[in-house]
Parts: C-alpha cells; structure tokens; sequence
C-alpha cells in the first residue's frame, strides 16, 4: 500500500474549510450546480426534464446519505434500502390511511428511519467489513418479508393513495411540481449536511474510523456512539424522500420499496463519482442516471444495458477505484480545493 | 403427524439442494474471503444450461447437469482471472461490487438472450407414495445427487494434492505461496469450484421447479442464510445449514402462513451473524 | 486560479446537462410489434397518412400502453397486445374514424415492454404522456401494472381503458379518467361458488389459496365472503408470493385441511405451477377452479394436470354476443361479432387461438373507439364523458361504466362464464360450465 | 502515583501472556519496559490502555479504578500510546492525523483548536514541512514520529511509547530519544517506553520492569536491573554479550 502512495504528488492545500482561504468554495459549486439541476426544467418547460431530473435529484439525496457512512465511516450497507422503504411506508401510512399532511409525513418517514438505524446501530455497527454488508442485506430482506405479512400497512399488496388527496396541493399536476421543488429542497440539504459533516470534528473521527477504526479508539474517538450517529444521518433523507417518493407514485408495495437493487446502484454512484467526498456522489449520481438513460434508450444498448452498466461498474472497480472527483483530486491537487 | 412429517421430509430434501448452492459460496469466502454476488446468476445459468440442453439435444437433465458443472467451473475461473484477481487483496467493497458487476453483465446478457420469461424443463421421473407421503422422483433423485456431490467435494478438498494446496491457501495464502503452492492458480480453481456447485445446484432446481433468468437471486439470498449457518468458509457446514434451511421451510409452514418463512429465515440470519459470526458448526476464525 | 476554476464549473455543468439531457434527446425503441399477418396489406394510409388523405381533415391519434413483452407476465400480456393490435388495424384499414366535421381519425400506436414491472410502468407511462404526446392510454397487463399506470394516466389526465386488470380497487381511489373493460375481481369466483353449489349440494368445506397480489386479493375476499354468506367453511385461507414457484407447503397444508373444493390461484404462470404439482403430488381434489390460467390456450401444455380445472373467463369463442341478440335485449350493439373476432384474430396471428386477453385487449380498442363516435371529438373531456354514458353490447359482451365518486370507472355491466377443460376424444378442451345458460357441456364433478 | 498496575494477569485460551504484573508508576518518570520478545510487554500496554481487558487484577489510573475501560476512555482520561507496528490514517494528511489525536484525545479540543495543536506538535517531532503529506506516504521514521506527534496532540498525562525506536537508523534513533526526554522535561508527560535498543532505554528510563514469559522478573533501575543475574540470564542469554550492549 504505502509504495502506491509515495508517487501521490505533495499536497499543498489544507483540508479544512475554516483555514482555507475560501472556506465554502466547494460547497458554493456543488450547490450551485444542483440548482441549476432544479431550475433545468423551467428552461426547457417539459414535464419529461422534471421526471428526469426528478431522478437524479433522487439518486443524490440517497447516494450523499449514503456517503456518509460508506465514504467518511467506511461501513458498506448495501442494504440501505431498507431506510428509504421504511420511511416510505411509515409516512405513507400515516399520509393514506391516518390522513396527515405530506409534510408531517414526511418528517415522521424521516424520524422512524432514524430510530430503526439507531437501534440497529447500536448492534450491528459491530461487526466488519464483509460481515456488516451481509448484515444489512439481512436486515433489509427481513424487512421486507415482515412488511409483506404486515396487515396495517397492506400485506403484500401494499397501500394506494385516494386522489382526491393530490387536491390539498393544487390538483395533480400542481403536486408533481410540488413534489419537484421539494425534492430539490431536500437534496441540497442533504448536500449541505453532508458538506458539514465531511468537515466538521465528527467528520474527522469518521474518516479516522474509516482509516482505522481500532487506532482511531485508541486516539479517543468513541467509535460506536459516532458510528451510529452517521448510521443515523445517512438514514434520515432516505425515509424522508422515501414518503416524497411513494406519494408521487401513489401506490407503495414491499417489492419495489425493499428492492435490494436499488441500494447497490446507489453505492455505484457514490463509488463512480469518489467515495468519502461532498461533490462525488452528486456527480456520480448524475453520470449514473446519464448512463443508464442513454444505454437505456439507445437502440444498440437497450436490450443489454444492464449488462453495459455491469461492464462499466467493474472497469471501475477495477481501474479507478477512487472515482472520477477522487481521480481529478490525485491528478489535480489544485483542485482539491474546489472538488471536496 | 403426517402433515408435519411430509412438511419435514420435503424441505429436508430440498435442504440438501440448498446446501450444494451454499457449498459454493461459501467455499470461496473460505478460500479468499470475497462474497460472491454473482452467485445467483450462475444458479440461473446452471438452469437455463440444463434446460437448453434437455431442450435442443433430448439428453437426460442429469446427463446435462454433469455438463452444466464443467461449463461453470470454466465459467468461474473465467471469473476469476477478469474480476477478482485484481481486487482480491482491496477493501471488501472492491470484491462485493466487482462480483456484482458480473450478476448485472450475467443478468443483463440473459435477459437480453432468453427474457424474463419462465422457463420449464418437462421432465418427470413419477412420484413415490409411502403411505401418506409422496416423495417427487425428481426431488429425491436431487438429493441424492447433492450428497454425492457435498461427499466428492469432501474426498477432493481432503483426499487430493489439490485439494490439501486448497486448504493450505484457504488458512495462509501467503505461507501457502511460501511453500510452493501456486496460490494464484489455486485461487481461480477454488472460484471455479463455487461456481461450479452454484451451478450444479441451479440444474438439479431446474428438474423440478420453473425459472426465469432472475430465479437464482432468491437462492443466492438462501445461501447467505445457510453460508452464515453453517459457518462461513465451512463446506461442509454448509450442507447441514442447508438441511437446517430446508427443514424450517418445511416446518414453518405448520403453525404459521408460509409468507412469514423469510421472516424468520432472515431474522436467524442477522441474529447468528451478530451472536455466533462463526456459524453454528465453527469455521475458520 | 480562477479561470482553471471557472474551466471546472462549466465542464462540471457541462458533464450534468448532457446527463439530464441524454434523457429528453432519445426515446426507448418502440418495442417491436408482433406483427399481425394483416398488416402488411392493410394500413397504406397509415404509412404515409398525408400523402393518402387530404391534410386537414386527417388527424392521426396516438394510443400509448406498455406490454411486458418479458417477465411473468408475457404469456397473458401478449395475447392482450395481439387483441388491440387486430383492433388498430382494422380500423385503420377502414379508412379511420369519420367525425360529423369530416375529419379523419387514424390510430397509431406508441409502446414500450414494462417487463412486468411496476417502476417501468410509471416511468414509461409518464413518457407517453408526456415527451411521446400518446392522447389516449390502454392499460398494461395485470392489476398491479395497471394501478400504477393509472396514477400517471390521472396525473396527467389522459384518458385510459383499462383491460386485463380487474382488481376493484383501483377504481375506488377517485380516479376521475380511467374505464375498466374487465368485469371486476370481486365477481370472479362468486360463479365458482354458485356452480359448487348446483353440483354437489353437500360439500362445505372450502380452501382459498391465491396469489399475494391486487387482483387475487380482491377476489378472494369477495368470494370468501360471498361463499361465508352462503353458509360454506373455509377451512383454509392463505396467500402466496408471486414469484412461487415451490408449492409442496401449500399443497400438505391443502391435503391435512381436506376440503372439498379449493379455489385460488393468481395469474398464468403460477397458476400452472400450482396445477402442474397439485397434479404430481396426487392431492386428493373434487373441484379446482384457478383464475388466469385456465382460460388460456396454452393451459393445455399441463397435459393431465389440466383436465377438469376450472377457470373464470371474460370472454369465450363460444359466447353469442351478436347484434342479434342485442335488439333481442333491447340494447346497442357496436362492433365486430364473436364470430367474426375468433376469424379475423386466427387470421391475423397465424391460427393463434383467442384468449379472453385477446379479446379484452381489442375490446379495450373498441371502446376508445365506440367513445370518439359518440363523442364526435377526440377532447380527452368529451371522450371521458362519452364513457360515462356509454351502456351497450358488443362482442366482448355487456359494458357499462360506475359513474359515482367512490368507484368511478369500474365495470358493472359485464360478466364472466367458467370453463372447464374436458376431454373430448382424446383431445383437451375448454367447455363452458357456467352460467348454466350459455354452457357448452356439464361440469366433470368430481374432477378426475 | 499516576498509573498503579495490580496484580494484572491475561489469559488467552491455553496460554499465561501475563501473570500478576504488579508496579506504580510516579507522575514525571520515564519508566522502562524490556524483555524478550513474546514476553507480554505489549500485552500489558494493552491491558493498561483497554484494548484487552485483563483476566485478573487491576489497573488504577491517576486514583481511579479504570481496569477494562475503553480505548476511548483511556485517551479521554488522558492516556496516549503509540503501536509497535505503526497505525497511520494513509488516507489522510499528516496534519489530520494530529489533529485527530488532538480533537478526541484528553482535552476534546475543537477542529480550530486542534489544528493549532497539530502544527505545535508537528513543528515539536520536526515533521511541519510533511504536514499536508498523506500520511500513506511517509518513510518508516517518519512514521514513527507521526504516531508519537498524534499521542502528544492528545495531551496526556501518561504516554505508552511501544518500541518508537525500531527500525530507525543511529541519527534517527539519538533524535528520538531527544524528543522522548524533551517530551517528558517539557511537557511534564509521564511516559511508559517498550524498547530493544538497549543503550537507549538505559539512558532515559529512570526505573526498569523486565518481563519474562508474562512474568515481572525484575524492576529496579537501569544499573541493578542490568546487573541483575536473572534478567541478564533470561533476557539477555548471554551474559557477556549483555556487558558489550550495556558498555554501548
């Protein structure tokens, strides 16, 4: 390991913001291009832009959460799902059957997602590497099982929202551009949070356990209590877009709100864009949902663009394992600056 | 008791089907600790081997499944040498998605080639009656194919040169090396030996269950449960994993709706990884 | 240090509108339709409707929906496809629809495979609706598939005939532009019920084992309740997931509930599963009655396994739906024949028997029609409303459509008949059992 | 007393690692620890320092009871130590790496107060010019002085030193020693130091524990343990080549 980095050219910028000259540079860019993200479809004026960029706005709420543990904490959940499914069901619930506003909903999608990732924490925060993935595969998939045999929430069929709701929020179409703008909101959110924790003195202690969790112990960092808590950070966005999720759907079933697939694909664009940075999983979301679409509609690849994506994932596995901001940040260092 | 007893011996028998799947998977998280997440697809390709095969060439599905196992060893190794070589000494992220990157090319050609369509192999060996039990032919000849299969993989690990270079790499790749063994090479066979009881298992599924190119996820989840059972890294752990397995999908059903069976499946599943990691039986530590 | 900054910005952004505009640029291929024998000679005017017709009056309407070409769901859905196509084509053959003004409606049609899934379904209806301009939207195969089409059919309020979907609620959500085509689930087993009665007075105990899905569901807690009412014991009353494929727990817990007749089932492929080991295992039956399944022609692949299955059925070649018999009832015939369609359909798709599918999905085409005439507009409002009032027979039987608010859109007028599959020299057959009016042949009871 | 060590012993499965280890360590001193390898002197560190907790007896740090507390604990009560085979975070820079020492150790310092903390102690092990360097790519000895710069960021009141001399060539290893003194003289850090380089250990310890095979064979200063017949049979083998490494 160490030979590799030898060769790493000297760093010359400091990495934190409060001592760098510009302290939010890098945030100011990232924010700054998701709101360009949002205001996209305003330009083009097409209902088709706002699902496409609905999406990815999606994919970036979920994969920065999701860097909070994967990247900073080093813990691999690829059962993360899991969150978004649960504050998903919980909120819509709550939205269908007990009749709440969307965004108390919303709020309590959040609030259950984060006491399930406390609790479970707490327990299966101490196993490692290999044995954690296993683990949260496990627990997602029981999840799953338990919510299909769940009467209040539907069983297996699941629950479907009357209409007549959509009229508290301007009829339909309004609440698509609600759901929009909302969605928007929540992901640059999500991208600040995970800005502050990346440098804040929690974020420190994260990437100390990620480096090193048994070191980082010694050092005075109490690695399970800041363990949990990224546990419990990256949980919260995922149950709230879950609710926002499943009212623009206007049906919720435990197959498509456990689908394993989807944790995995949201640990493809963390990894695409660089694990363990603000920007990564913003720019990878947006290249893994750019892909998808073009393979997706493209006449050579839409039968085997699932094959395609696998090809591409272990090209970069194999090859850039840091992802494109981590390989820009090796390559540039004077672009560390700005690509936190 | 009859119910109970034909509920038992059911999912006893598909237990020892399980457990040749999980032999697999767990064969080379012993051997290299990589979590293959391309377990399920070859299952499915283990299927789709026989039934094409039954289906273009009449040969006998048992004939089939001994082509089917050297075609996925080829395969595995094949694996080996393209995607986990090279991050076989990374982070586990590395090994999980790199073998995830080959379940989406595998899943993707598939379904490209044969659909998502279900697929049956129309083949029947009658059925046994013992009282009030009726045993399917092709299950029970399934089961016992799969004891052959767990005892040859026993003689080999145990009794064989390479077997013994298998063992020595699963325990200390770097003495191993240090003594002579080929442990690169050692590394693709034993790859090639999981995939080959992945495959194994997916054509003896195939005699008696419909597929569809997505059917292997469920048992690769299956064999997760069964691997963490028995012990990881444990073969033979395994296959009385396996029966474990079996035989609680056969009981659960008794007292209780049949959709709580992965409930429970997966809550042992978390529970023994977070109270005994080493499997009921031990494994390596 | 700012230009190398600035340089990064725009590429950055750069990089993320090529993402978000990959998406607008492209469409998924159409999916390729199984092509009918017809359409070749056909629809000239179709291949270059300007150049046949004069320009302004022809105006060329574009009907969306999703078929799961791949998934468990083919086998149905592509009988359903193959219906509505032979509709398209017919019509389009005929020269398109004259309104009162004198313009000239053709149909085209826009189509992608959902490949049976519920995500696909969403965002593939959202783009028909939206970048690929579909002004009319036939539902997708199953309940399932269907509910979640219908969320994007009302948010964008486009109208939509459902066909091959009959789970009641989904039209008990306050949908406002959706019409069902089907009779719904909870009328689908209640014949069953009737016709076990008539054959075997004595029996009681029933079992219920049915798929875990919207469709199932519905119609086995109406049945369920209905067989309760009249007095019978459902000594078993347990689901299945969809994607079963094992189902020896089901069938040890079916022969230690000894029941006299079971009923369940879901869609194609695991209702032939669960026939195909109800069979090997030997279980003990008297009466089996699996909905989806049965109905199909390719039911008849389980060999032994199939004789004496009972099945619900929207539609059957036997059934004499003529105009004929709709003066007899006082009613407006509109449309082709029963005849006329088992013709016209095995000429089209190579012999290929007719489903119900079949027929629910010409049907589905025949209505969007029926609703242009009488609406004489192609007004997504005036069509809806023409929905609203429309009350007549065709071939596809009785329709007409609940217009309260609770269950807007769900089928009341039409019903089901049974089948049953007897054999018939040597050869297996579908026979009409039930209603006791339009039967072909006696039920076998007990089945063999 | 700052550290009192009673009677601990650690048992793993079949084999005595440590076996009623008893000593008190004064505030101030630099105390000695020596003894052939596999002799338990790691073990006892960890034992001190929570990462094992011992199978008997007890640890009392600074009049407080702290027998199988935590790693975490342990730093924040003010106990750093730094690891035989050295720990570095590569992935982060060499300043990170003290800083975290700082932020988590003893006094809990804020990510502000804490870096300053870093670039003092940085400047103190003469690794500044490294300090925005990923710690990954740093020579041995530099290694060594970054683990012992991050124990110091933390401020403690007891320093376990684990074999910070080894590996280092002649110049390196006088450096060091300087630093471990000055560490002491300047800082007022109490200091517990496994070592091997004999001539080393001798010149700074002010008192000596010999382990051997888990047990205390002897505790003295540097003069008597070196003179001691039992230490110089056990540890050192030979006797005469004992007298040549002490007269280094």
């Amino acid at each position: 390991m160490s030979e590799n980095k030898v060769a790493a050219p000297a760093k010359k910028l400091r990495f934190m913001p409060q001592l760098a000259g510009r302290p939010y540079l890098g945030l100011s860019l990232t924010l700054a291009v998701i709101v360009i993200m949002i205001l996209w479809p305003l330009v083009t004026g097409k209902d088709i832009t706002r699902e496409t960029v609905f999406t990815i706005l999606l994919s970036v709420t979920l994969a920065s959460s999701l860097n909070i543990l994967l990247g900073y904490t080093g813990y691999v959940s690829f059962g993360h799902v899991v969150f978004f499914g649960l504050g998903g069901y919980v909120g819509f619930y709550l939205l269908a059957i007990q009749g709440w506003s969307l965004w108390m909903a919303m709020l309590a999608g959040g609030l259950s997602s984060a006491l399930l990732a406390y609790l479970l924490g707490r327990a299966i925060l101490r196993l490692r590497g290999a044995y954690f993935a296993l683990a949260t595969i496990g627990i997602n998939e029981a999840m799953r099982a338990f919510i299909n045999n769940f009467k209040p929430f539907g069983g297996p069929i699941g629950m479907t929202l009357n209409f007549q709701v959509y009229r508290d929020y301007g009829g339909a179409s309004q609440a698509l551009w609600m759901v929009f703008y909302t969605m928007g909101a929540l992901t640059l959110l999500a991208v600040t949070v995970s800005f502050f924790v990346r440098t804040s003195k929690f974020g420190l202690g994260l990437l100390a356990i990620r480096e090193d969790e048994d070191a980082a112990e010694v050092m005075g960092v109490v690695a399970p209590k800041a363990k949990t808590w990224a546990y419990v950070l990256s949980a919260i966005f995922p149950g709230i877009i879950g609710v926002l999720f499943f009212f623009k759907n206007g049906s919720i079933e435990p197959a498509p709100a456990f689908r394993l697939h989807f944790s995995i694909e949201t640990i493809v664009m963390v990894m695409l864009g660089g694990q363990g940075t603000v920007l990564g999983p913003v720019v990878g979301s947006g290249l893994y949902q750019g892909i998808r679409g073009y393979l997706l509609t493209s006449a050579i690849f839409k039968n085997i663009q699932l094959a395609v994506a696998g090809g591409l994932l272990l090209l970069i596995v194999l090859f850039v394992p840091d992802g494109v901001i981590g390989w820009l940040r090796h390559r540039f260092p004077f672009l560390r600056r700005v690509l936190q | 008791m009859d119910f109970i007893l034909a509920s038992v011996i059911d999912g006893l028998l598909l237990g020892f089907v399980y457990g040749v799947a999980a032999m697999g998977l767990t064969l080379i998280w012993g051997v290299m600790n990589v979590i293959n997440l391309s377990h399920g697809p070859i299952i499915a390709l283990g299927m789709f081997g026989v039934y094409l095969i039954f289906g273009a060439f009449s040969l006998n599905p048992y004939v089939a499944i001994l082509i089917v196992a050297v075609l996925g060893l080829v395969l595995g190794v094949a694996i080996y040498y393209v995607a986990v070589q090279r991050v076989i000494n990374a982070p586990h992220l590395s090994t999980l998605l790199a073998t995830f990157s080959v379940n989406m090319i595998i899943i993707g050609l598939g379904t490209a080639i044969f659909s998502a369509s279900p697929r049956n192999v129309e083949f029947s060996l009658g059925s046994l009656t013992l009282g009030p039990i009726t045993l399917l032919g092709t299950r029970v000849v399934a089961a016992f194919a799969a004891m052959l299969v767990a005892g040859a993989l026993y003689l080999f690990l145990y009794r064989t040169r390479y077997g013994r270079y298998i063992r020595a790499v699963a325990n200390n790749r770097d003495a191993a090396e240090l003594m002579g063994v080929p442990s690169n090479r050692i590394l693709a066979l034993s790859f090639g030996l999981g995939t080959m009881l992945a495959a194994i298992a997916g054509g003896l599924i195939a005699t008696f269950f419909p597929f569809t190119i997505l059917a292997g996820g469920a048992y690769e989840l299956k064999s997760f449960v069964i691997g963490v059972l028995g012990g990881l890294g444990n073969p033979i752990g395994a296959l009385f994993g396996g029966l474990i397995l079996g035989v609680l999908e056969g009981i659960i059903p008794t007292f209780m709706p049949t959709t709580w069976v992965p409930v429970v499946e997966f809550l042992l599943f978390v529970l023994i990884l977070l109270v005994r990691p080493q499997g009921l039986f031990g494994a390596k530590s | 240090m700012n230009r190398k900054l600035l340089v990064i910005l725009m590429l950055l952004m750069v990089s993320l509108f090529v993402a978000c505009g990959g998406d607008d640029a492209a469409a998924p291929a159409a999916v390729d339709e199984p092509a009918p024998a017809e359409e070749s000679a056909a629809p000239a005017e179709e291949a270059a409707p300007e150049e046949a017709a004069p320009a302004p009056e022809t105006q060329t309407i574009v009907v969306g929906y999703t078929a799961s070409q791949t998934g468990s769901q083919n086998v149905s859905s592509t009988r359903q496809v193959n219906g509505l196509m032979l509709w398209m084509n017919q019509v389009n053959a005929a020269g398109g629809l004259e309104l009162s003004d004198g313009t000239k409606i053709m149909f085209d049609h826009v189509s992608y495979d959902d490949e049976s899934n519920t995500d696909r379904v969403q965002e593939l209806y959202t783009r028909m609706a939206t970048e690929d301009d579909a002004t009319f939207l036939i539902s997708p195969y199953s309940s399932g598939l269907t509910a979640a089409a219908a969320v994007i059919a009302e948010q964008y309020g486009k109208v939509m005939v459902t066909t091959g979907a009959a789970s009641d609620s989904t039209y008990q959500q306050g949908l406002t532009t959706v019409f069902q085509a089907y009779t719904p689930a909870s009328r689908y087993l209640t014949g069953a019920v009737d016709l076990l009665a008539q054959l075997d007075p004595t029996v009681k105990k029933l079992a219920f084992v049915y798929e875990n899905s919207k469709f199932s569901t519905d119609v086995v807690n109406a049945a369920k309740a209905y067989a309760e009412s009249l007095g019978y014991e459902v000594v078993l009353h347990e689901g299945y997931d969809p994607e079963t494929t094992d189902f020896g727990p089901f069938i040890n817990k079916l022969q230690d509930a000894a029941p006299d007749a079971i009923l369940g089932g879901g869609h194609f492929q695991d209702g032939s599963t669960f026939a195909r080991q109800i069979n090997e295992k030997n279980l003990e039956v008297n009466f089996l009655t699996l909905l989806v399944a049965p109905p199909e022609p390719d039911f008849a692949d389980l060999g032994d396994a199939a004789l004496g299955v009972i099945g619900p059925s929207q539609w059957e070649p036997q059934a004499a739906f003529t105009k004929a018999s709709a003066d007899e009832a006082g009613m407006e015939f509109y449309g082709i024949e029963s005849d006329q369609f088992v013709i016209d359909y095995e000429a089209a798709y190579d012999g290929e028997e007719p489903s119900y599918h079949s027929a629910g999905g010409y049907a589905a085409g025949l209505l969007l029609e029926k609703a242009i005439v009488d609406a004489d507009s192609t007004d997504p409002v005036k069509v809806a409303a023409a929905l609203d009032a429309m009350d007549l027979l065709t071939f596809f039987g009785h329709i007409k459509f609940d217009t309260t608010a609770e269950s807007h859109g769900l089928q009341i007028g039409h019903s089901m008949v049974y089948i049953q599959w007897q054999e018939d020299g040597g050869n297996l057959g579908k026979q009409v059992v039930w209603p006791a009016e339009g039967a072909t042949a006696d039920a076998l009871y007990p089945m063999p | 007393m700052i550290l009192q060590v009673e009677g601990v012993g650690k048992q793993f499965g079949g084999l005595q690692a440590l076996l009623d280890v008893t000593f008190d360590l004064p505030a101030g001193q630099i105390l000695g620890l020596i003894g052939p390898n596999g002799a338990g002197k790691t073990t006892l560190f960890n034992c001190i320092n929570g990462v094992y907790a011992p199978s008997a007896g007890r640890v009392i740090f600074r009049g407080e009871d702290v027998t199988a507390s935590k790693t975490y604990d342990m730093a924040h009560r003010g106990l750093a130590r730094t690891h035989q085979i050295v720990r570095p975070l590569n992935e982060l820079t060499v300043r990170e790496n003290v800083t975290v020492g700082a932020c988590f150790g003893r006094e809990g310092h804020t990510l502000g107060k804490a870096s300053q903390i870093a670039d003092e102690v940085l400047a103190f092990v003469e690794l500044s010019d490294r300090h925005d360097q990923l710690a990954g790519s740093l020579n041995v000895g530099q290694k060594k002085r970054l683990e012992m710069a991050r124990a110091l960021a933390a401020q403690p009141y007891l320093l376990l030193l684990d074999e910070v001399l080894a590996g280092l060539n002649p110049s390196e290893i006088s450096r060091m020693v300087d630093i471990v003194k000055r560490i002491r003289d300047e800082r007022s850090v109490t200091i517990i130091m496994i070592e091997h380089v004999m001539h080393a250990v001798m010149n700074v310890s002010d008192r000596i524990i010999v382990l051997d095979y888990g047990e205390q064979i002897a505790e003295g200063s540097p003069e008597e343990v070196a003179n001691n017949p039992k230490v110089i049979e056990a540890y050192l083998g030979d006797p005469e080549l004992a007298e040549q490494l002490l007269n280094e």
